[in-house]
Parts: structure tokens; sequence; C-alpha cells
């Protein structure tokens, strides 16, 4: 499907999602709360078939945090970037989708070890790369450390 | 007596090793927890970050310019590449034209490199297995990629030769004859390497049908390159999506149905006979022209978000860049293949026996810095 | 030359025995002061042998894999075996807090003990043997399954989990593997009709088993190389330590001297599985003859036999070797496999054969 | 009964072909590859592109042609050039900027070769050593400019 077609279906399930085809694939804009119901369509309809979930990511926007998912459908060879906004930075959550795409575990588990957002119902949601005992969340852009060089 | 105690059995009456971080197959500094049941696997878990060097969070603070050199630090034995991908990606960006000299060059150091790795990735499934003999016959023709490597980049291993807008210098005046000579070289190499190991019977037996994954699994893991082309899944960037001038190019996407340990490793060996096809139609054809195009001083990417992904020696390199506009990357994010490619391992080796896991690891060709980052 | 060689050992060991009784005047203490000497003697032959063995290897495997090896140390490299061996010997030995010590400090001993004993009947040369028992073969197939204890008595103690794998495995594997290896010695007892080593040397007289035995007696060679190599844990069976799977399996925790004796034993081990398969399939001592070639032959016995003897051993070595550096590593399951589905079953019928051949007459 | 004979005829073939490929390298000495490196000291040359440790060339003249411009400084991502400038006088009387020392930490130095590439002068290069190898980190802290050296007539 070309990303107008995915925009229309897209919107028909889900009236309230925005998008932004600024950059090179069709992005949506949803709310963390709407996040799970559309990962569930977007991966068991057949006209959608993102069945390859290709980078799984978080941007600290400083007000806000933003989940960003890249998809891939491999038969039918389209793309979409679903981006769900998670408003509460002090303490944000938000639906894992790692049981619709096995990748997504490790890289739930990167995004809470490094960006400290709760998968709710993730069934191994521990940090991946530092230890257990971190203070704090590294890529957080209001992450301090004060064993960090500045150079 | 001791052995009963709770240090090797726990109360459940579970066995539990920990294969890792220091371990002669773990190829680097992996930690694996492993349940077992007398030899066969029940449960894997890994521990990871014991070489986690922050390399987004470090990126964030450099320039445009300044950042790519850190990548080679990722996945080292695709040094290249993953800094191809890093140019790119900012390429794409400023919306730069890379002469077509540049791109060439480009591709034959990519699919050097790509050769050179998965020579090593051959010397070291060989010794895995327990044969080590191969190793050091891997060795001797990766030796001479690297001399070329040497000659042209000044670096054997972490060259930093691509920057944005092309590559750092033009290539060495005796580039394409040492091409030349090392494809020779390795091309005779090749039955050597089968009658050594691919046809050797206890090889066969001990990578045919082990750690299966099917393709449907593979895609929900996330897998790439050798990995998912070894069950059949079409993945190979440079066919789907190409870059740099891939699309000119003729060769074949190798790939396997098997699924196991075999097909994964009769993909690589394929590979490196295609890699070796490309090399020789460009290495005649290396368009004349700048290798590198003229940009300015200090990068500035428009504010936005740029992804670029190539196909490394082990799968799909990501990189994404979100920038504002300044003139360092607000957030920048690798989705490096072998990250995922190890989160199939328990797939894979869950009721194998621990001689089969380390085949597995190898045959999924993991570099740990490309997992920790 | 080959004439003063032959006669010295005999005669130099009568020479003792007269003047030890005409000195001491009491049979038993003679036989005690004998026996010390003959097994100061193998001591003092089977040092330089482990050295030369090690050495060896390195120089194989080196060459095998387009490099140099060893070249720093002494002549072409040849003193750093020794070199390493005092590094050894200098190194903590340390014990490891949560093992059982008496086993633990216990086990190297076993395995190296076991290994020199079956020394003992082998025919280094012409008349010299340390002990001409009548049951050599028996001996020595029964004796060297005894260094199995000593392998699960390390693994057990050490309280390490990989060591106690590497152990079990080799448990599993010299059990199984001794019926092969006791199948292939003997198809050789039956066509040779004595179990005495040095009856099983004069037997081939005119000519090798390996020669004079038709296929059956080639077949269980092989199965015999093939067998006794996992016998004694070299690869492609080395699943006992299986560096690659259990770091180094039932030696994990062991350092400084018992790591050495461990490795003494190994190499004991190479070399007393290629003396008796030389000793019985290629007529030990035995120089090469071929029928009616009297010239020839003549020109064969001009070659003394301890050198025959060390030559067929050495190739026999160079070959179990040469599996090591060629092969990779077979599994556990598929280790079993090859035992009981292929190498016993083959033998079993191979000794029917060679059964046959032998009240047929049909050897030569 | 067939395929159990078959397989093991193959199997045995195929273990053969393995013996005679390094056989043939046991017999072939010829086919060693190893370099005896400290041995052949005296004979080994780098490549001349190879990238060794960052180097200031002075002339016969104890010149160099460094401007003082702190390029290299601004394009190094790890931080590893330090330079440290001064005010000097020029027979014309007027005050030009020069450099004072050019501090360079080897130990923080990834060879990326970008601050080589940023000079505007051609005044460093990358040198062909490679045992770097010291007892004491602070040996790995380099002054590039030789004592008393100054900036070559003509480059700016």
């Amino acid at each position: 499907m070309t990303p107008e077609e995915i925009k229309l279906s897209v919107s028909e399930l889900f009236p309230n999602a925005t998008y932004d085809e600024t950059g090179e694939f069709l992005n949506v804009l949803t709310d963390s709360k709407d996040l799970k119901p559309m990962m569930i369509a977007l991966r068991s309809k057949k006209e959608f078939d993102f069945d390859y979930l290709f980078c799984l990511t978080c941007i600290d926007w400083k007000t806000h945090l933003t989940m960003v998912y890249h998809m891939l459908s491999k038969s039918n060879n389209h793309t979409i970037v679903i981006k769900a906004k998670i408003a509460d930075i002090n303490k944000p959550e938000i639906e894992t989708v790692c049981d619709i795409w096995e990748t997504a575990n490790f890289h739930e588990r990167e995004v809470f070890d490094l960006f400290g957002v709760k998968f709710l119902n993730h069934p191994d949601l521990r940090r991946i790369f530092l230890d257990d005992e971190w203070d704090g969340f590294p890529l957080r852009k209001n992450y301090v450390d004060e064993n960090m060089i500045e150079i | 007596m001791s052995l009963l105690g709770e240090d090797i059995v726990t109360e459940d009456g579970e066995f539990v090793i920990n294969i890792g971080p220091q371990h002669p197959s773990t190829h680097g500094v992996l930690h694996l927890k492993v349940w077992l049941d007398g030899e066969t696997i029940k449960r894997i878990q890994p521990h990871l970050g014991y070489i986690h060097r922050s390399i987004e969070k470090m990126s964030e603070s450099l320039s445009y310019r300044n950042f790519i050199y850190a990548t080679s630090r990722m996945d080292y034995l695709s040094a290249h590449i993953n800094n191809q991908a890093c140019a790119l990606c900012v390429e794409k960006g400023l919306q730069v034209e890379v002469p077509d000299r540049a791109k060439a060059i480009r591709i034959l150091m990519a699919e050097l490199t790509r050769l050179s790795s998965h020579q090593l990735w051959w010397g070291c499934t060989g010794l895995d297995l327990g044969a080590v003999t191969p190793f050091f016959y891997a060795f001797r023709e990766r030796e001479s990629i690297m001399a070329i490597m040497e000659e042209t980049c000044g670096a054997r291993l972490t060259q930093n030769y691509c920057v944005p807008g092309g590559v750092m210098y033009d290539i060495h005046p005796n580039f394409r004859s040492r091409v030349k000579d090392t494809l020779k070289q390795i091309r005779s190499k090749f039955t050597e390497y089968e009658e050594i190991l691919t046809g050797n019977v206890i090889f066969e037996q001990r990578t045919k049908g082990v750690g299966y994954i099917s393709a449907e699994d593979a895609i929900s893991f996330g897998c790439t390159g050798p990995t998912a082309r070894g069950s059949g899944v079409s993945c190979d960037i440079r066919k789907l999506y190409p870059y740099d001038g891939y699309e000119k190019l003729q060769f074949k996407e190798i790939l396997e149905q098997g699924g196991d340990c075999y097909a994964r490793y009769m993909v690589r060996m394929a590979e490196m006979k295609q890699s070796v096809f490309i090399i020789e139609q460009l290495i005649d054809n290396i368009p004349e022209g700048e290798f590198q195009a003229k940009t300015k001083m200090v990068l500035k990417l428009p504010k936005g978000e740029f992804y670029q992904r190539v196909e490394t020696a082990r799968g799909e390199l990501g990189v994404y860049i979100v920038s504002d506009g300044a003139a360092s990357p607000y957030r920048i994010k690798y989705r490096s293949p072998n990250f995922s490619n190890l989160s199939a391992l328990e797939k894979m080796a869950t009721g194998t026996k621990i001689g089969d896991l380390v085949a597995i690891m190898s045959t999924i060709d993991l570099v740990i810095p490309d997992v920790d980052r | 030359m080959k004439l003063i060689l032959d006669i010295s050992f005999s005669s130099f060991a009568t020479g003792i025995h007269e003047w030890l009784v005409g000195a001491i005047h009491s049979e038993g203490l003679v036989k005690v002061i004998e026996m010390v000497i003959a097994g100061l003697a193998l001591l003092v032959f089977l040092v330089p042998l482990c050295f030369f063995l090690g050495y060896m290897e390195r120089k194989v495997a080196a060459f095998m894999q387009v490099r140099l090896g060893p070249n720093r140390v002494g002549p072409k490299g040849s003193l750093q075996i020794v070199a390493d061996t005092v590094k050894l010997l200098f190194k903590e030995g340390l014990t490891p807090n949560a093992s059982d010590k008496f086993l633990f400090n216990l086990a190297p001993v076993i395995v190296v003990v076991t290994s020199m004993l079956v020394m003992a009947p082998i025919a280094f040369a012409k008349n010299f043997q340390i002990w001409d028992i009548s049951i050599g073969v028996l001996y020595v197939s029964s004796i060297s399954s005894i260094a199995v204890i000593g392998i699960l008595m390390a693994g057990w103690s050490s309280n390490n989990k990989y060591s106690l794998l590497g152990a079990m495995r080799s448990g599993a594997q010299i059990v199984s593997y001794e019926l092969s290896v006791g199948l292939s010695l003997i198809s050789i007892v039956i066509l040779a009709g004595s179990l005495r080593m040095s009856d099983i040397v004069m037997s081939q007289e005119n000519g090798w088993w390996i020669f004079k035995g038709h296929i059956p007696v080639l077949i269980s060679f092989v199965i015999f190389l093939i067998a006794s190599t996992a016998e004694i844990n070299r690869a492609p069976f080395d699943l006992a330590e299986a560096e690659q799977e259990l770091t180094a399996g039932f030696h994990t925790e062991y350092s400084g001297m018992k790591f050495a004796m461990f490795l003494l034993a190994e190499y004991i081990n190479l070399f007393v599985v290629s003396a008796i398969a030389a000793t019985l399939f290629l007529g030990g001592w035995m120089p090469f003859h071929i029928g009616h070639w009297h010239t020839f032959n003549f020109v064969m016995d001009y070659i003394p036999s301890s050198i025959w003897f060390l030559g067929k051993t050495f190739a026999i070595i160079f070959i179990i070797m040469q599996f090591r550096w060629t092969f990779p590593r077979l599994r556990v399951d598929q280790l079993l496999t090859l035992e009981w589905k292929y190498l016993l079953p083959i033998s079993m019928v191979n000794v029917i054969l060679v059964t046959v051949m032998a009240i047929m007459g049909w050897h030569f | 009964m067939k395929e159990y004979f078959g397989t093991i005829f193959r199997s045995v073939r195929s273990l053969l072909k393995g013996m005679k490929l390094t056989g043939y390298y046991f017999t072939h000495p010829k086919e060693i590859q190893t370099e005896e490196y400290p041995d052949n000291r005296a004979t080994l040359t780098m490549f001349d592109r190879f990238k060794g440790e960052v180097t200031m060339p002075h002339d016969e003249n104890n010149e160099h042609r460094c401007t003082g411009c702190q390029a290299c400084e601004i394009a190094c991502p790890n931080g590893t050039i330090k330079i440290i400038t001064k005010q000097e006088l020029q027979p014309d009387g007027k005050k030009k900027k020069a450099i004072d020392t050019f501090v360079y930490h080897l130990e923080l130095c990834t060879m990326c070769n970008l601050c080589v590439v940023a000079c505007p002068s051609d005044a460093i290069v990358m040198g062909q050593s490679f045992e770097h190898s010291v007892y004491d980190k602070k040996q790995l802290k380099k002054v590039l400019n030789l004592p008393g050296s100054k900036i070559m007539e003509g480059v700016e």
C-alpha cells in the first residue's frame, strides 16, 4: 500500500491519530494509551500485516517522551512509523508490544534501562545493560553523572 | 557433599552454569546464564552490558563529522559499513549528492570488509567446533584484505574512511592490483574451505538440524542478515533498499531454507563468493572524478528525522538521527543487527546440548560490542 | 651396531642382576632394588619423551596451520616446553576452598600412575621389556581403564560445574570406547594365540599382522586408532576438556604442578596407545621383512630394533596428532552414536571374521 | 544396510580429504605465513598512509607549519589535542597568534585522522610508528612542537 492508503485505513480505525509525512516514512502520531490496540490492528489486519518491527526506541523531548516504532511488512512491502507520546515524564508508562513482536522484548528492556519507560505487562522488565543498582536513566537529557568528563 | 549444596544445584534441582563473561567461545564478553538438564539446555538468559560504552549518548555531544569514528567500535568487524551507514544518514539529511567515484570506492571497501568479516567468522566457527586449523587458513586470506585496508585507509580494523560527502581520501595507486591479487588468492582457497570444514562429516553432524528457527520466528525476533536468510527470509538491504549504487550491480541474494546452523553457514559461504563477484564487477570500472563532495566546514542537519539502513556483515544496521537543527544530533539510535539476533538465541538453543549452543552462537556470528554499543 | 644394541640391553640387565646377586645375598632385596632401578629408568625415559612429544605436537600443529610454532627458546624452539614445565613447577598449586582436598590432590597422581603402569609390558626393543607378563594385553586394557577414576575424581572434587560436566562426559566416553579397544585387541590375540607381548611380537617375525591379517586386521587397526584416540581424550574426542564448551573440562581448577601432571599423563597415554598399536599391528620392534627377499631382509635387520619400535610408534603418534589438528569435535551424543552404532557392531563382526580366518589358517 | 556402509564410506572419505589438506601444509613449509615480528623490525616498513600517531614535521631550520588555528582541536572527537597559543611580536611591531605548545595525548587518540584532514596548513601528519607502549601513562602526553621551533616563513 502507498502511504496515503495506509493513512486512510488507519484513520478509519483510529480517528484520533494524527500524521506527519515530512520525513522518509509515514509517521502516525498517537497517544500512549491508544498504542496497544493500534499495534494489534497493524500486526493482525491482513491489509497492513506489519510483521517486522525493525526499530524501537525512545526520544526525550525534555517535556515529554516519545516512543518510536519503525515497522515493515515483509509481505506488502510498506513501512510505517508509529510515535506514541508519553506525557508524564516523571512516571512514564506504556503498554508493551513484546507479545506482538518478540524482538520488542530486548528493545523495550533497553529503553527501560536508558530512558526509564515502564512497559506494562512486559514479562521480564529488568535493566539490560547497566547494573540493577544504577541510579538514573543515562539517555535522558537531564541525566547528570558526576563521573562524566566534558571535553 | 558440597556438590549438593546450593552453589551448584538450585533449590528446585536445576543445574545453572554461567557461560561467560570470560569464556573461549562467547567471542567477547557475553554472559549467558544457562539452565541445564544433564547436557540439555532448558533456558538461557543473556546478561549484557559488559562493554556498554554509551556510544549513543556520546554521539549526542559530537558534531556530525566527529560521531562517525565511534561507530567503528560497534561492530568492529564491519567497521567500514558502520561508518558508511552514518555517512549516508548525514548525507540524507544534508541532501548532498555523493560523487560516483566515492560511491564505488565505498562499495568496494564495504564488500572487502564483508569478505574479511566472513572469513574471520569462518575461522571462528571452525574454532568453536573444535577444529583449530581452519582459523589460521582463514586469517591467511584475511591478512591480505587487511593489507589493502591498511594501504588505502591507514588502519586495518577501525578505518574511519567514510566521511559525510564521500570518502576521506582517494584510493591508493596500488589498490587495483592488490585487490586483484587478493581476489585471485581467495578464489583459489574456497575449495580448501570446503575440504576442511564444509564437507567434513563431523562438521555436518554438528550443524545440520541444530539451532532451528522458522521464518516467522526469525522475522518476529527481528533477525536480519545471514541469520534470517538461513531461514529463507529475504532481508538483504542491498537488494531491497539499495544505497550507494548497489542497484547497478549484479549479485544474488543468498537464501537457504534450512533454518539451522548449516543453512546459516552455507549462506555466509555463498555470500563470500557474491562479495568477490561484486568486487570483480567494480574493480575495473571505478568512475573517474571527485572522491568527496564539497561540504560545509560545520555540518548542520535540518530539523527532522532521518533513518538509514545498510547491510553489514551481520545484518541490518539502522541509523536513526533526530535533529533539532543544531550542529550535533539531538538523539541518535543505532539499530544494531546483533542485538536483535542475540534475542533469538534462546529460541534456537532451548532443547539443544551445550556443544550445540557453541555452534549456534558462532553461526549467529555475534560481535558483542555491537550488542552493547 | 645392531648387534651391539640388541645384546647390550639383555646383557646389561643380566650384568646388573649378577652384580647385585653377588653383592647382596638376599633374593628379595635384589628384586626390590631391581624394581627401583627399572622404575627410575622408566621415569628418566618418560620425562624427555614427554618433552619431545610436547615439542612435536606444537611443531606438527604449527606446520599444519601454516605457522612456525615455537622458535624462541633453544635451537628451533626445542627448549620451549622445558621452559613451560619450569614455569608450571614454580606456579602456585591452587586448591579451591570448596573442593574435596584429598581427592583433589589424589586425582592427578592416579591419572599419571595408571598411565605409567601401562608402560610395563611394552617391548621397547629386542629383549628390552620391563615386565613380560603372560597376560600382557589384558593387563594393558584393564590398567588403562583405571584412568577414568582419576578423571572422575578430579571433576567431582573440584566442585566446579564445568569440571563435573567434563568428568561425566569422560566417564561415559571411556567406558563405552573401552569395548571397541578391547575387541580390536582381541582380534590380534586370536591370531597370535597369546596374550604375552613378546609372543605377539615374535608371531610377526615373517610379517606384521596388518599385512598378514588381510582386511579384518586393517579394520581392527583403524577401529583401535579411533577408539584409543577417544580413550585418551584427544581431539576430536576431547569432550572431557572441550575448551570451547567447558573452558578446560575436568581440569579447570587445576594449576601449577597438578595441571602439569595431567599434561604429562596425556602425553604418556598418547605414547602408550601408539606403542601398543605398533606392537600389536605393526610388529613392535620387528624389522620390516618381505617374504624371501633375503638381501632386503638382511639390510632391514641392520636397523636397530629400538629404532623400528620408536619409528612405528611415532608414525602412529603423528597420525593421532593429525586427527587433532584437522577435525572438529564431536558432540557428546554423536560420540556415543559413533561407538554404539558403528564401531562396536563392526568390531564384533570383525572379531568373528578374524576367528574364522585364524581357524581356517587363511592368514599368512 | 547399504545406507549404513554408504555413510561410513562417505564419512571416511570426507575425513581423509581434510587430512590430505593438513598433510599438504605439513609437507610444504614454504606456505608458512608467520611474520617474525621483533626480528624483522629492521626491514619492516609500514604503508605510507598508516595511521600510527599524530606528528608535526619540522624542517632543518627547526620550523613547522602550525599557525595555531585550533582547527584540529575542534575536529578531534576525544579532546586529544590541546593547543596553547601565545601572542608573538612580529618584526613590524604587530602581534600575531602563534603556538606555544601543541599538546597531544596519545592515550586518548583513536587515530581517526580527522585532525589531519581538518588542518588547513598541513602542519600535522600521521606518523608511522606503532610501538607506543610505555610503563608510565604520563609519557603518552607529548608536546609536538620542538623546543625553540617557530613557524615556517609564508605559512598563514
